[in-house]
């Protein structure tokens, strides 16, 4: 069983009277304990809520300026609440329920995917004591959450009826499945370096100056670029956006969803984007670790820097072909990854770097 | 070749089959018997001097009394224009394709049989393609043809 | 049509449930026009100018519009250049397919009454406000960024103005 | 274990899809991602423009023309107006002709421009579509302080041009031609050697010369294809043998080689504007034209070279002031027949480089 870690660090002072003010008023044990989870999860909800929100105002601001516009200018100073608009107008929306669906798949898929992207902030440490629960297998769990995703996806595709949808869906299937295979071996080596799962013992076995993965092991480097690939593809985005290829599949597996579904997938699409990159930030960048400034924004910022990567990615390159994705997954990235793990492997046996 | 000494290889070559009009303004306007395009085609495209491997344009033509269909073809090799025409009456608007010959034409006599209702021997292809699938009001093109939504300018 | 818009036709029955309703109305209404995205859709000349607004120099973005190439999630058709009568069925259709609530904008002189081809073409729909409703005409041919731009504000302002009863009509 | 079965199945794509450029369709079959068979339907954008001309007269047909192909209006103008003056014996001035070729060049670099965002946002870049629109609309504004329009000039007219340009567009027209050639750096670092650009294009609907030339293909797809073949060239017209270019083509025929031909044949047009602002001669800007135009019998096919190939038009008169018929000829009508035959054995997604490539645009083939 795992042990309930609450959170403690900047927002312990809050909980803590959470807690007291349960056990004052007498609730009995098991009450007190989903009491204060739902608490953290609501916390981590609507924190994850303003930045998948801040997220999609950032990727058009950058966009944007990219392309040398404004973007949105009208709602707020230079458009900040505008996504809340957006947000707003897609609650408004009809909800098309196409006549031809399958009627559980396609009730079914948004839900899946917003919730596998959200389950993956269990147990991720978004500073010095911030996380609900620290798993001893975090960061297989987030792993094995996220790839939840491709199930929904997949479902959305099959659901619609529609043939640009079932095309996107496929080659979201194909797509995810393969890149899931570099991405855990990239991190593997990781693992097997500090030995555990937990993605508290990561951070913390980053403590220190630059004592980063990326810098401090010879793989990590290698590690992180993979990782950093694969993670671009898992997140659907430029140069791997094929499943929603526009100029292929007009919107590919969400072609036929509209309003609060249609939002859902969006969020979902940037909090996927979120996780990849605080997972990178975590396990190469020293997650929480930094001086002088508090944890949390040493995560986020290192998170945001990642994102912000990702997003400048997105709107320079061109898109892969579904075949030359798949070669370069196989043929190039896994056996990358795996020789850079024999490599991990081979300097944990040899002691070094101890 | 300039204009002249292409007239001048017509006339000695393609004697009967080419007949020069005067009509052409700028570049060489001969007149070919429908029955005879096929073969006129195949001597202009197989022909070394003029080797005219490149169809320009298929115009088909409602003059009021007849239907003339007008070949534009240049030469990429030889650097050539002639354009060559068919007169059709109304009663026998059949002609043969060229699709072999100049594979540029499949579209362009689609074209034809479609707004003009000249048929085409020879083609695999004749399927609406301009005009809404369920057109029903014939061939407007035409002169003649009127249709009761069609709004003509009023004459100023 | 999204659930919370039930919700200030309810809290018109329960006392001081008007004065949530009426600043309700006008957020959501504030919502819609702000973000109104709209559906590539562009048949003709026009599709340049349109194009030419949504890029650097105009930026269609300014007014949170943003294009959507599948229309269950655009709320906004600009119709950019000729419908022709072999187009008019899929105007319709695109139209259909669309969420409540739909805006469209017909631009330029084509859309409005058939433009240049009003005579002596027999291919031409001659007006699309027979082929679907039309909330903003533009004229021009093509308009310039501008007028479209001026347009999208006019039809922000209609959607600003929206009254709770106009939400069941739509 | 027994054999799989596998299905083909039809994909429609368009009328209404984003990257079939306006109102295409094309009907796909397909098995798995792997397209089979390919049909284009076309007809969205049929609007009788033949028709409309038999009923106006000669110069009211110059507006038609703006609209038979928008994105090089310039050009279309040009040819019509080459045409009558050819049936009408008109001479036209110098300058005019000048004037003609600096708007011709100008639009063809605009719609280059428009070719290059578009291409690149058909492979999944969307941000060099921005930088295009962006340098096309200093062209714009070039052609909006001349005719006062950005998109439908009706510029060039039987005889000569509307307007003489005012004083301040030469010096702005240099700054634009020293600011252009400034950017192809950026054009080139951007796109040019990105490998998953370079995989996405190269070897990609393959055209030979021999199909090429059998399919009618012509301009930029003909030259790609390695066929040095240019009507500017090969059958000059208005002035343009007065002036120094070169006609690049490239070896391969393939996606990329369309591509870049563009991207060159921008520069060469960048030559041709400097040399004619350099030698812009004085005089009228307009020939007498007498105001109830008629043009004698006869009948003429002429052709320039447009943006996207060989545009012609045939003008057959019958001596009144109408003309009896007027078809234009596309170049993206023989352009968009080769899909299917350079399409074998591809995927969709390069179903759509190849269409980008080929620069179809939709009322060249509708009209």
């Amino acid at each position: 069983m795992i042990s309930p870690v609450f959170a403690v660090g900047e927002l312990d002072g809050l909980f803590r009277w959470l807690n007291e003010l349960l056990v004052s008023i007498g609730l009995p044990q098991p009450w007190q304990d989903v009491i204060m989870y739902a608490a953290l999860s609501a916390t981590v909800f609507g924190l994850l809520a303003l930045i998948a929100l801040f997220l999609v105002w950032w990727e058009r601001k950058i966009a944007a300026h990219i392309q040398q516009r404004f973007g949105p200018m009208r709602v707020g100073w230079h458009g900040w609440y505008q996504t809340v608009m957006d947000a707003l107008k897609l609650l408004q929306k009809e909800d098309i329920r196409v006549a031809t669906r399958d009627k559980v798949v396609f009730f079914w898929a948004p839900v899946i995917c917003f919730v596998a992207a959200f389950s993956a902030y269990v147990c991720m440490p978004f500073g010095r004591g911030l996380i609900v629960a620290d798993l001893n297998i975090g960061i297989l769990y987030i792993m094995a959450v996220t790839t939840f995703t491709v199930i929904s996806l997949l479902m959305a595709g099959w659901g619609s009826n529609n043939k640009y949808a079932l095309l996107g869906g496929m080659r979201s299937a194909a797509q995810v499945i393969s890149y899931e295979v570099p991405m855990v071996v990239s991190l593997l080596a990781v693992i097997l370096y500090v030995g555990s799962l937990s993605m508290v013992d990561i951070v913390e076995s980053q403590s220190g100056w630059f004592n980063w993965f990326i810098f401090r092991v010879p793989f990590g480097p290698i590690a992180f670029v993979t990782y950093t690939v694969a993670a671009i593809a898992e997140a659907n985005r430029t140069p791997f956006d094929i499943p929603e290829a526009e100029q292929e599949l007009v919107a590919g597996y969400n072609v036929e969803y509209s309003g609060m579904k249609f939002a859902m997938f969006f969020l979902a699409e940037f909090i996927n984007m979120f996780t990849v990159s605080a997972i990178a930030a975590t396990v190469f960048l020293g997650g929480w670790n930094g001086p002088w400034l508090p944890s949390w924004v040493w995560f986020m910022g290192k998170t945001l820097s990642m994102v912000f990567l990702l997003m400048l990615v997105r709107w320079t390159y061109p898109r892969l072909r579904v075949d030359q994705l798949m070669e370069f997954a196989w043929k190039f990235l896994v056996p990358v990854t795996f020789a850079n793990l024999i490599l991990a492997g081979i300097l944990k046996y040899l002691g070094y770097w101890e | 070749m300039t204009r002249d000494e292409l007239k001048e290889h017509i006339l000695k070559k393609y004697d009967g089959l080419l007949t020069p009009l005067e009509t052409g303004v700028f570049d060489l306007m001969c007149e070919v018997k429908p029955a005879n395009l096929t073969k006129v085609a195949r001597m202009l495209y197989d022909d070394e001097q003029l080797k005219f491997d490149f169809l320009n344009n298929i115009a088909g033509v409602d003059t009021g009394e007849q239907f003339e269909v007008v070949y534009s073809l240049s030469s990429i090799s030889n650097n050539l224009r002639l354009d060559f025409k068919l007169v059709l009456s109304y009663d026998q608007a059949v002609i043969d394709s060229v699709k072999d010959i100049w594979t540029a034409a499949d579209w362009h006599e689609r074209e034809i049989w479609e707004l003009y209702g000249i048929d085409i021997n020879n083609h695999d292809n004749l399927k609406r393609f301009l005009l809404p699938d369920d057109w029903d009001q014939g061939y407007p093109m035409r002169k003649d043809w009127d249709a009761p939504d069609f709004v003509r300018m009023p004459e100023l | 049509m999204g659930l919370i818009k039930k919700v200030p036709v309810y809290a018109e029955h329960v006392p001081g449930g008007g004065f949530v309703a009426t600043q309700l109305e006008s957020v959501l209404s504030h919502a819609q026009a702000c973000s109104m995205w709209y559906l590539l859709f562009a048949t003709a000349c026009c599709a340049i100018e349109l194009m030419c607004t949504g890029a650097s120099r105009y930026d269609f973005d300014r007014l949170g519009m943003i294009f959507r190439p599948t229309p269950r999630q655009a709320d906004l058709i600009i119709a950019a250049g000729t419908i022709t009568k072999k187009m008019a069925p899929r105007l319709r259709r695109l139209y259909d397919q669309m969420a409540e609530p739909r805006y469209v904008i017909a631009m330029g002189g084509c859309t409005i009454r058939g433009g240049p081809f009003y005579y002596d073409s027999y291919a031409v729909e001659k007006g699309i406000d027979h082929i679907v409703p039309v909330d903003i005409y533009i004229p021009g041919c093509p308009p310039r960024p501008e007028s479209l731009l001026e347009g999208c504000l006019h039809l922000q302002k209609k959607v600003k103005a929206q009254k709770l009863a106009d939400w069941h009509e739509k | 274990m027994a054999e799989l079965r596998t299905e083909e199945f039809l994909v429609n794509m368009g009328p209404h899809h984003p990257s079939t450029h306006g109102v295409c369709r094309l009907i796909l079959t397909m098995d798995g991602e792997k397209v089979v068979a390919i049909e284009p339907v076309i007809g969205y954008l049929h609007r009788a423009i033949e028709k409309i001309c038999e009923n106006r007269t000669y110069p009211q047909c110059t507006p038609l023309m703006d609209r038979f192909e928008y994105v090089t209006a310039m050009a279309t103008e040009h040819v019509y107006a080459l045409a009558v003056e050819k049936l009408a014996g008109l001479e036209v001035p110098e300058r005019a002709e000048y004037l003609r070729v600096i708007m011709v060049e100008l639009n063809r670099i605009a719609s280059h421009l428009i070719f290059w965002g578009v291409t690149a946002m058909d492979v999944g870049a969307y941000t060099p579509f921005l930088y295009g629109l962006r340098e096309r609309e200093d062209i714009m504004d070039l052609f909006e302080i001349t005719c006062g329009q950005r998109l439908t000039y009706n510029y060039i007219r039987i005889g000569g041009v509307s307007k003489d340009i005012p004083p301040e567009f030469v010096p702005k027209c240099r700054e634009f031609v020293k600011m252009m050639w400034s950017k192809f750096s950026d054009y080139e670092g951007l796109l040019n050697g990105n490998p998953i650009f370079l995989g996405r294009m190269k070897d990609i609907g393959v055209l030979t010369p021999e199909a090429a030339i059998a399919y009618g293909a012509s301009g930029p797809v003909l030259r790609a294809s390695g066929v040095k073949y240019d009507v500017r060239r090969n059958d000059p017209y208005s002035v343009y043998d007065k002036f120094d270019f070169e006609i690049p083509t490239q070896p391969n025929g393939d996606c990329y080689d369309r591509f870049i031909q563009r991207l060159d044949e921008m520069k060469e047009s960048l030559k041709i504007i400097e040399q004619a602002l350099d030698n812009l001669p004085e005089g009228d800007i307009k020939c007498k034209v007498k105001p109830k135009l008629k043009p004698p019998e006869g009948e003429v096919y002429s052709r320039i070279e447009s943006a996207r190939g060989e545009m012609g038009v045939y003008i057959r008169s019958d001596g009144t002031t109408k003309p009896m018929r007027v078809k234009l000829r596309g170049s993206s009508y023989n352009h968009l027949m080769l899909v299917p035959e350079i399409s074998t054995d591809v995927l969709i997604a390069d179903v759509v480089a190849i269409f980008a490539t080929l620069d179809i645009i939709m009322p060249e083939v509708d009209r």
